[in-house]
């Protein structure tokens, strides 16, 4: 990791302060609309945003991401590299330190216990921690002294950085949880509702998928800060409405995700109180292929199995074919504007895992993606209308989750692909039964009883090992696995498990970088298992008076709410 | 018979109409009769004859639409009902006429007390406050006949028998001394015993408080018992109108001596077969034109299919409605 | 009529339990995961652990017999408790909210006030709306009154609330910035001004779904009414005197609301559920809301009592109409 | 009886009907609603046996039952010979055709939604296996029998006046040429002018096809009329029962006699002169009767041991059945 | 009924002829059955007049106005190409609206007629059988109580496939959906008809037909179910416009069709978004909703007063 750059970051999004803020909660009011209602205020039992994002206003990771993707300390004096000699050597282990005389917003002090602490809470294997991962491979942690934490990992940890940092893995306050370990993590509803933390405001009331009150934490570290006595951050309804809130009536001052169509976010905003803000992460709408045969007529158990690979999609042509046909830029002019641009990477940022060269599917080919087809021999030869090769007809079963933007999306690609002689049968489930993992349902993304599937994915913080290490062989969704795992495509290809450990064993930032981009062009550009459509940007909407807002889509949105002002 | 009494209803040339996909029904077609203090007038006739239209239509109890009053004068206590405000009608209503209905069952409220409904016309005539509407409610029930009364007041028409329920028709009725009261078949519902129990008790309370009755019903066995003067009226038309004595041993309508024969006796000599009065009761649509009898008439004659027979004088308090009798066509059969 | 009621007690009992029973076998079957509202980057390993501990690992045999001792033993204890001070429940399990990990039964509690509110008063002020106007409807019938009423009624009726809802918002908050689109359910009436903004906030939400209870509600009168209308009492009260006034809206009125009442009451459990699309629109966060976001995110403890709780209101409701009716109608005894 | 030339076709032997009434919470069987509470008696081939009462007495469930078309409590009933009193209701269809039934409103017992021809022809339908061609004629036969035009066949019943649409009823019953019918009230309903053309045209179809029937009417006048021998019914029970003219001129128990003083006379002259006899109060309810004799809490000429004994319904005198303890022999 | 002297010299009638006449003078029953003759046409025929394929997408074209639009704004983009404008991927409304008029009537007869079906039979059967009568009515009590959403979910999830299978895609989510909405609608139809067939099973021709031995099944089909036909019908009205209400309520909550199966509820959900820069693509669907709704209670409204005998009387 370039610290320089990341060390810089922090220093510029400090500057942010506006001189003209002087006294804490001298600006009043806040009101946050989340279309999401937070159901719960502790991250570690819930991995959902609206509440790592509500839960961010009150208690704090160690470190931040900042928008540019840095690492930027919050709790701890600063960050730990291999050159400040905070990351051991062979990276087994890494240093913290805490700033001095930081309290709690119940007025007592916070020690290296807390942090220790915390990660007891969510490395106890009864509690269900939904942040579990980011301990994956802590051997210990261990209070050096008041204010100095060592996290010890069990191998070499190229990205130590997975405790203690970002919007996942807060703080919590030893003594508030301390009878809430393990099993009995559920049962401290009070903690899990009004968390003790150090951020910036304090919960005075939570009314769990409805309504949370803050008010400005009188112990926060900043004497000055936050601008706002109080913060009314209330949650449900859906994006148009918040919007509305926003940018049309002015109710509101921060709508979180504005998930609409470019033309009616346009037309908001021509209410002229608020404004959309928008910034870019590594979110992709991506299409998957799907490797496998899905038929219905094969058995229980074997459909969807690398047993029985794909009667068409197994052919590359078919998917370069089906990929050139995609007009990118039509997509993005109808489903995201100005949230969105045409990518054809699975790993579109930080800039240094984002593969340049890979560009081809940016403009729509149908001349040559039906060139591609008639050359693989996929020629309409029944008169159907649909191309077939062998008594296989290019006949698509097109599922994603329900959703507005992309059932648009549905419609136009399966408009794109009639045009190449493909036929494309929509089908739209409901998101907690798509993503919902059941083993049970036939209708998860994981178990992809469809030929094609859509969704959109991205990495936690700015690192995406974890990310691309999923498609490894065997690594696919399986009977044996009750239907887990990350590999959806079913892609296995022994060169690259190979790069995946090469990476693991990699700490060299500018190596690691081209080896993600390897991978990254081996998923799409090489094989087209994967067909990225838009690199999804992040749309909030912000009140012309708020003050302060900077849209991060690498940790919390509102990770610098205490920076947050009224403009007068 | 308090014959020469004053009549306290006049009725005259009463025309009433029911609109109706078919056409305009004629139900009452120009009735006219009195009644005098104290007497009791019967009407009968089949269902359908007009009897009990005319009596809604006195007192403006007819739905309108679809019924309609054309003609007709109405004196009661020296006004004209048919002219009167619907304020002043209200306060004869009830109070100086009472009207008891045919089916004691369907005629009360289901949902309010019987004390509540007698109380009903007393505080609203009377003026009288809750607790002496609810002292005469109770005599009342005892005039009638019911025992137990104090109890009963509170008591539902359900919880009460049909009889008894009649009763408490008649109470109601009878709640505010009307000088007038129309009974609607008050017995047809009734069995016989329960029948003989009201019919004593009507000649009770008419000797009692000396109103006088307009008692309408279908049974010449009930009218013969206890009227003074009876109207026979068919297709919305009086056909005779006689003393009850000469009406039942002088009947000059073929109608009202066909009716006499149909009706087996209880005691007399039984015939071997009934006598038939063939055919069916007319529903007259349109206004009327001939005789309205003259189909199922043993002695129709052809004039009787071109001229609408008025009611003819015979004899002293006794008339007919049929040609037979009208002078004139007497004169040219002659 | 007491042993009727406590027949039919008794005999919902059963019928209770077994309806527990098909709604836990639904919920049971159905597709959908708790865990679909976690993000992607969580990986299915720590999915599987935050569903065991959940108790998702316990077959359903176990699951069912645990919620029907939560919710018929150890809530009741706990509410004992709360009002007595004691320590029956013993700090034994509640029933824990999948999403929150709070009780369910404070969830609920936190949500009627809205619920009654908002959606209760809706209920009062369509029925109060919908009364006159099945009154003077039948009692004009074909009128232009009861022509307008009908048309009225039936927009009402069936304008999905969604579009008009939407409309309201777009109208009254967005062009004339009237009225806040955003209910809030923090807010506490203290004085006149807390109580007009309370008004404000209210007036659209109730309006939307009392349009939808008044079509309903007043068909329902006016029917009751032509059938009370024609009796031969109603022939009787006029022939005693009594004015139009005291024959309609007394003896004719109060023969016709014994139908109409037992509907009512009949619906009152759909307040309780039957809001959701209403609720949403305007951010009324009530139980509706929470009965949706339960099933979106297959909290299943939720939505398996909410639903019970709705069915035992259901029961409660059919009995309570059919003691109604005897009361109101003094001909039927149920002994 | 021994001594009756002709043969009983109908014989009822202490039939009882009650309908149980359940109470309390778990609907235990608490009383019931004595309804037929034991009658006896024969119908000769070819007589008219009235039976009489108030309503409420019974009579119109005494004639249901015997017909079964329910099932009696206890009881014998023989129809021509086959005791049918507890066969059950499969096997009893067979026996349909035999015995039919007259309703009294006529407006009630026609399905208004099916048109005279079907309503007729339902029970050959149901018993015949008759050609549609020849079901027609055969209900063409029968409209003309009963003074129907069959020009009206594809009517339905709400376009008849009341008088007709009984002859509609008496069709139908008569669709199976049965021995035995029972008439339940059926003039109740019509017009006085219309009444004698019914009853006129039972007797008419009785003298023509050879007909029984059990004619149920309060109407004492019209019984008086058509009836060969009369029965009295009083709250489930037979009081009496007597040749017509015996039973009219000499009534033996007090509630016959006060039946028959309470009918009113058309004729003013008679009417004023008779003495009625006015009972007081209603008929007890069937559900609840009182001790003794049903009619002790009404009767006239009631004595301490109507309150305690119910009397035997036995022949006082000669073809005379009567139960009060008035005859006592002792 | 008494106006026999002019029955018997006239034709003799159906009794249909009758309700007909008497439905006639209801004047929204009339404008009802005429609007919806109208709508029904425009649905079924209309496609193959336009002729515009509904999903075919024309993103050039999109957003048009209708051509209306020309009177006050003449800037506005329209085409005599789609009179009622295009939506944001540049389908044809009208052809959609068409299309969405298909599948909504379509779900709401089958869905209704299913409801009937169930709830007459259950009505039917608790009413005559006494036997049944508790049971059925505690079963109606339990489906009122079951939950609308788990239970489709869970349909979905048991029935799908084989379903799509058997009847393809379209089919198989409509035989899903309308199942859904019919197998939770029946109850108040079920209710009003277990009291009818109570009511009518005491009237005299019941026991007419009994003395006749006529057995359960004929007496059912016979006498019962012809007689309760005017509540059913009356049902049946108010659960045609309920199940089209309660299809767009689906969508809404995002459970019903795939989305490129246009319904008048979806089309106008998803143009409540749009509502004020595009009030037409709310306008049209929402007004195809309400008024065949407003014209198929209209329509229940007539026949109700037809079909009681007391109205037809006079």
């Amino acid at each position: 990791m370039k610290m320089k750059t990341v060390l810089m970051g922090a220093v510029a999004s400090l500057a942010f302060a506006p001189a003209a803020m002087a006294e804490r909660g001298s600006d009043g009011q806040l009101n946050i609309i989340y279309w999401q209602a937070p159901s719960i205020l502790n991250p570690y039992l819930s991995g959902g945003t609206k509440d790592l994002e509500s839960a961010s206003m009150i208690v704090e990771p160690l470190a931040r991401y900042n928008d540019t993707g840095a690492l930027v300390p919050f709790l701890a004096e600063e960050i730990p590299t291999v050159g400040n000699g905070g990351v051991s050597e062979d990276l087994t282990s890494i240093t913290w330190k805490l700033k001095a005389g930081l309290l709690w917003s119940d007025g007592t002090p916070v020690t290296s216990a807390d942090v220790a602490f915390t990660a007891e809470y969510c490395m106890n294997p009864e509690g269900g921690c939904a942040q579990a991962s980011k301990f994956d491979g802590v051997q210990s942690v261990e209070a050096i002294d008041d204010l100095t934490i060592k996290v010890t990992f069990d191998s070499p940890k190229p990205n130590p950085y997975g405790p203690f940092a970002g919007a996942q893995s807060p703080i919590i306050q030893a003594a508030q949880f301390a009878d809430c370990l393990g099993a009995k993590a559920p049962e401290c509803t009070d903690a899990n509702f009004m968390p003790i933390g150090t951020g910036p405001f304090v919960v005075t009331d939570f009314r769990t998928n409805d309504v949370i009150q803050m008010e400005a934490n009188q112990n926060y570290r900043d004497p000055a800060k936050p601008a706002f006595a109080t913060v009314t951050f209330k949650g449900g309804g859906d994006a148009t409405a918040a919007g509305r809130a926003v940018m049309e009536t002015g109710e509101f001052d921060y709508a979180w995700n504005m998930q609409l169509a470019p033309d009616v976010l346009a037309a908001m905003a021509e209410g002229g109180v608020g404004t959309p803000i928008s910034a870019f992460g590594t979110l992709v709408e991506r299409i998957e292929m799907n490797l496998t045969n899905p038929s219905p007529d094969l058995p229980e158990g074997e459909r969807a199995t690398v047993a029985h690979p794909h009667p068409f999609l197994s052919d590359f042509a078919v998917r370069h074919a089906l990929s050139m046909a995609i007009d990118r830029s039509l997509l993005v002019e109808v489903g995201y504007g100005q949230a969105g641009r045409p990518t054809c990477n699975l790993v579109p940022g930080p800039e240094i895992y984002a593969s340049t060269d890979n560009t081809g599917c940016l403009t729509q080919d149908l001349e040559g993606a039906k060139a591609l087809l008639d050359e693989a021999g996929w020629v309409d030869s029944n008169g159907d209308g649909i191309r077939d090769k062998d008594g296989v007809e290019l006949k698509i079963l097109f599922q994603t989750s329900t959703n507005a933007v992309r059932q648009d999306f549905q419609a136009l690609i399966k408009d794109m692909w009639s045009q190449i002689g493909v036929e494309t049968e929509l089908r739209n489930l409901d998101a907690s039964v798509f993503f919902g993992g059941d083993p049970g349902s036939p209708d998860t993304f994981q178990k992809f009883y469809a030929d094609v599937e859509m969704y959109a994915n991205n990495f936690d913080g700015t690192d995406p090992q974890a990310y691309l290490a999923a498609y490894r062989c065997g690594g696919e969704p399986k009977p044996d696995s009750q239907w887990q795992g990350e590999n959806i495509n079913r892609f296995c290809d022994p060169a690259y498990d190979a790069l995946i450990d090469e990476l693991g064993a990699t700490a060299d930032i500018d190596k690691r970088g081209e080896l993600a981009r390897k991978m990254n062009d081996m998923l799409t550009k090489e094989t087209m298992t994967i067909v990225p459509l838009v690199d999804r940007g992040r749309v909030s909407a912000k009140a012309n008076t708020l003050g302060g807002v900077v849209l991060n889509t690498w940790d919390s949105e509102l990770w610098n709410v205490a920076d947050w002002y009224r403009e007068k | 018979m308090p014959n020469g009494a004053l009549p306290v209803l006049d009725v005259q040339g009463l025309k009433t109409v029911f609109k109706t996909r078919g056409g305009e029904v004629h139900a009452v077609n120009d009735v006219s009769f009195n009644l005098k203090a104290g007497e009791l007038l019967g009407v009968v006739g089949e269902s359908g004859s007009g009897k009990s239209v005319t009596m809604m239509s006195l007192l403006g109890l007819l739905p309108m639409p679809p019924a309609e009053i054309r003609a007709g004068r109405v004196m009661f206590d020296g006004q004209d009902l048919l002219k009167v405000s619907a304020e002043e009608l209200r306060k004869v209503r009830g109070g100086k006429i009472g009207f008891i209905f045919q089916d004691p069952m369907t005629s009360l409220n289901p949902v309010f007390s019987v004390g509540y409904q007698i109380a009903e016309p007393l505080r609203k005539h009377m003026g009288m406050s809750k607790k002496e509407a609810a002292a005469r409610s109770q005599e009342l029930l005892e005039l009638v006949g019911i025992p137990d009364a104090e109890r009963r007041l509170d008591d539902y028409p359900h919880q009460f028998s049909g009889g008894m329920r009649q009763r408490v028709m008649i109470a109601i009725a009878l709640a505010c001394d009307p000088q007038v009261l129309i009974a609607d078949e008050p017995t047809t519902a009734l069995d016989v015993t329960i029948q003989a129990q009201i019919l004593e008790l009507m000649q009770e309370l008419r000797e009692k408080l000396g109103m006088a009755v307009i008692w309408i019903t279908h049974d010449l066995g009930v009218i013969a018992g206890i009227a003074d003067r009876v109207m026979v009226m068919y297709g919305g038309q009086v056909v005779e109108h006689a003393p009850v004595q000469e009406l039942f041993s002088n009947p000059q309508h073929p109608y009202t001596a066909a009716l006499l024969k149909t009706i087996p006796s209880i005691s007399g000599k039984r015939a071997a077969r009934l006598t038939v009065i063939e055919g069916q009761p007319p529903l007259v649509v349109g206004a009327p034109t001939s005789c309205p009898f003259r189909e199922r008439c043993a002695k129709a004659m052809p004039v009787c299919a071109v001229k609408v027979p008025t009611r003819y004088e015979i004899g002293a308090g006794h008339d007919t409605a049929c040609l037979l009798a009208d002078p004139l066509e007497v004169a040219n059969a002659g | 009529m007491l042993t009727f009621t406590l027949r039919r007690l008794l005999m919902s009992i059963p019928t209770l339990l077994f309806i527990a029973f098909v709604i836990f076998m639904l919920l049971e079957l159905a597709p959908g995961d708790p865990m679909s509202q976690m993000p992607l980057t969580i990986p299915p390993e720590v999915k599987e652990k935050m569903r065991l501990a959940l108790g998702l690992g316990e077959p359903w045999w176990v699951r069912f017999p645990l919620w029907l001792k939560q919710f018929f033993i150890v809530e009741p204890q706990y509410w004992w408790d709360a009002a007595f001070g004691t320590n029956f429940a013993d700090g034994a399990q509640r029933i824990i909210s999948f999403q929150s990990r709070s009780p369910v039964f404070d969830t609920i509690a936190q949500r009627l006030p809205q619920t009654l509110w908002v959606v209760g008063m809706s209920y009062i002020v369509g029925v109060l709306i919908a009364l006159p106007i099945g009154i003077i409807s039948a009692y004009k019938q074909y009128s232009v009154f009861d022509q307008t009423g009908t048309f009225v009624s039936m927009i009402g009726f069936s304008v999905p609330p969604f579009f008009s809802g939407v409309l309201l918002i777009v109208i009254f908050s967005v062009q004339l910035k009237w009225l806040p689109s955003i209910y809030d359910t923090t807010h506490v009436v203290t004085n006149w001004d807390t109580f007009i903004f309370q008004l404000k906030q209210m007036i659209m939400p109730v309006m939307v779904l009392a349009l939808q209870t008044t079509a309903q509600v007043s068909r329902y009168m006016r029917a009751s009414m032509l059938d009370n209308l024609t009796q031969d009492y109603v022939r009787t009260a006029r022939a005693k005197g009594m004015t139009e006034s005291v024959v309609v809206m007394k003896h004719v009125l109060r023969n016709s609301m014994i139908p109409v009442v037992t509907v009512i009451a009949l619906g009152i459990p759909s307040i309780f559920g039957g809001a959701i699309i209403t609720e949403q629109i305007f951010k009324v966060n009530g139980l509706g809301q929470l009965l949706i976001i339960a099933l979106q995110g297959n909290d299943i403890p939720m939505v398996m009592t909410i639903t019970f709780l709705l069915a035992v209101l259901i029961v409660l409701m059919n009995l309570i109409a059919d003691i109604l009716y005897g009361v109101l109608d003094p001909r039927i005894r149920y002994d | 009886m021994l001594d009756n030339p002709k043969k009983a076709l109908v014989s009822v032997r202490d039939v009882k009907m009650h309908f149980p009434i359940h109470t309390g919470v778990l609907r235990r069987k608490t009383g019931a609603v004595k309804a037929v509470d034991g009658i006896t008696f024969d119908i000769m081939e070819g007589e008219t046996l009235g039976l009489v009462g108030e309503s409420g007495c019974g009579k119109s469930t005494a004639g249901r039952a015997v017909l079964r078309l329910y099932d009696i409590t206890s009881g014998e009933i023989t129809m021509d010979g086959i005791e049918i009193g507890s066969t059950p209701q499969s096997q009893l269809r067979e026996m349909r055709p035999m015995m039919q039934m007259v309703f009294q409103d006529p407006q009630a017992s026609l399905n208004p939604r099916m048109t005279v021809e079907a309503i007729i022809r339902e029970p050959l339908d149901e018993h015949t296996t008759l050609t549609a061609q020849e079901k027609r004629e055969k209900v063409a036969e029968l409209m003309d029998a009963v003074g129907l035009n069959r020009a009206f066949a594809k009517r339905y019943p709400q376009a008849f006046s009341g008088g007709q649409r009984q002859r509609i009823g008496i069709a139908r019953a008569l669709a199976l040429n049965p021995k035995f019918i029972v008439c339940d009230e059926p003039i109740a309903a019509l017009d006085v002018s219309i009444q004698a053309q019914v009853v006129n045209l039972l007797e008419d179809l009785q003298e023509k096809f050879g007909l029984t029937y059990l004619f149920i009417s309060h109407d004492l006048s019209m019984v008086r009329h058509i009836a060969t021998r009369v029965a009295v019914m009083y709250l489930g029970k037979i009081v009496e029962l007597a040749e017509r003219e015996t039973l009219f001129a000499e009534p033996l128990h007090p509630y016959a006699k006060a039946l028959l003083s309470a009918v009113p006379e058309p004729d003013p002259a008679l009417a004023r002169k008779t003495e009625r006899i006015i009972l007081q109060g209603d008929v007890p309810s069937p559900s609840n009767p009182p001790k003794g004799c049903n009619f002790c809490t009404r009767c006239p000429e009631v004595m301490d041991i109507c309150r305690e004994v119910e009397p035997e319904y036995r022949e006082v005198k000669p073809r005379q059945f009567a139960a009060c303890h008035l005859y006592n022999e002792t | 009924m008494t106006d026999e002297t002019m029955d018997m010299t006239a034709k003799p009638r159906n009794q249909w002829w009758d309700v007909w006449d008497q439905f006639k003078t209801h004047k929204g029953a009339v404008f009802g059955l005429c609007f919806l003759i109208f709508i029904t046409l425009f649905c079924l025929i209309g496609p193959s007049l336009w002729g515009v394929d509904p999903g075919k997408l024309d993103i050039r074209n999109k957003d048009m106005r209708p051509i209306y639009t020309a009177i006050f704004d003449s800037g506005a983009k329209y085409g005599w190409a789609h009179p009622m404008g295009t939506d944001n991927l540049g389908r044809d409304i009208m052809a959609n609206i068409m299309q969405g008029g298909r599948i909504s009537l379509a779900v709401g007869w089958t869905a209704m007629i299913l409801a009937l079906v169930i709830g007459t039979t259950v009505g039917v059967l608790a009413g005559y059988f006494k036997r049944l009568d508790g049971i059925l009515m505690r079963f109606t009590d339990l489906v009122l109580a079951l939950p609308l959403l788990p239970l489709l979910l869970v349909m979905m999830l048991l029935f799908r496939d084989p379903l799509r299978a058997a009847f393809g895609p379209e089919q198989g989510i409509f035989i899903l959906i309308v199942t859904g909405i019919g197998i939770t609608s029946w109850m108040h139809t079920a209710r009003i008809v277990r009291g009818d067939v109570m009511a009518i099973k005491e009237r005299e021709f019941v026991l007419a037909a009994r003395s006749i031995g006529t057995p359960a099944r004929r007496m059912i089909t016979r006498h019962l179910l012809p007689n309760v036909l005017s509540p059913i019908m009356v049902s049946a009205t108010l659960g045609l416009a309920t199940a089209i209400i309660t299809e767009s309520a689906l969508s809404f909550l995002g459970l019903g069709f795939p989305s490129d199966f246009p319904t008048w509820g979806k089309i106008l959900f998803d143009s409540v978004d749009r509502m004020t820069a595009y009030p037409e693509r709310v306008i049209w669907p929402g007004l195809a909703i309400s008024l065949t709704v407003l014209s198929v209670n209209y329509i229940g409204d007539g026949l109700r007063d037809a079909l009681d005998p007391r109205i037809r009387g006079l």
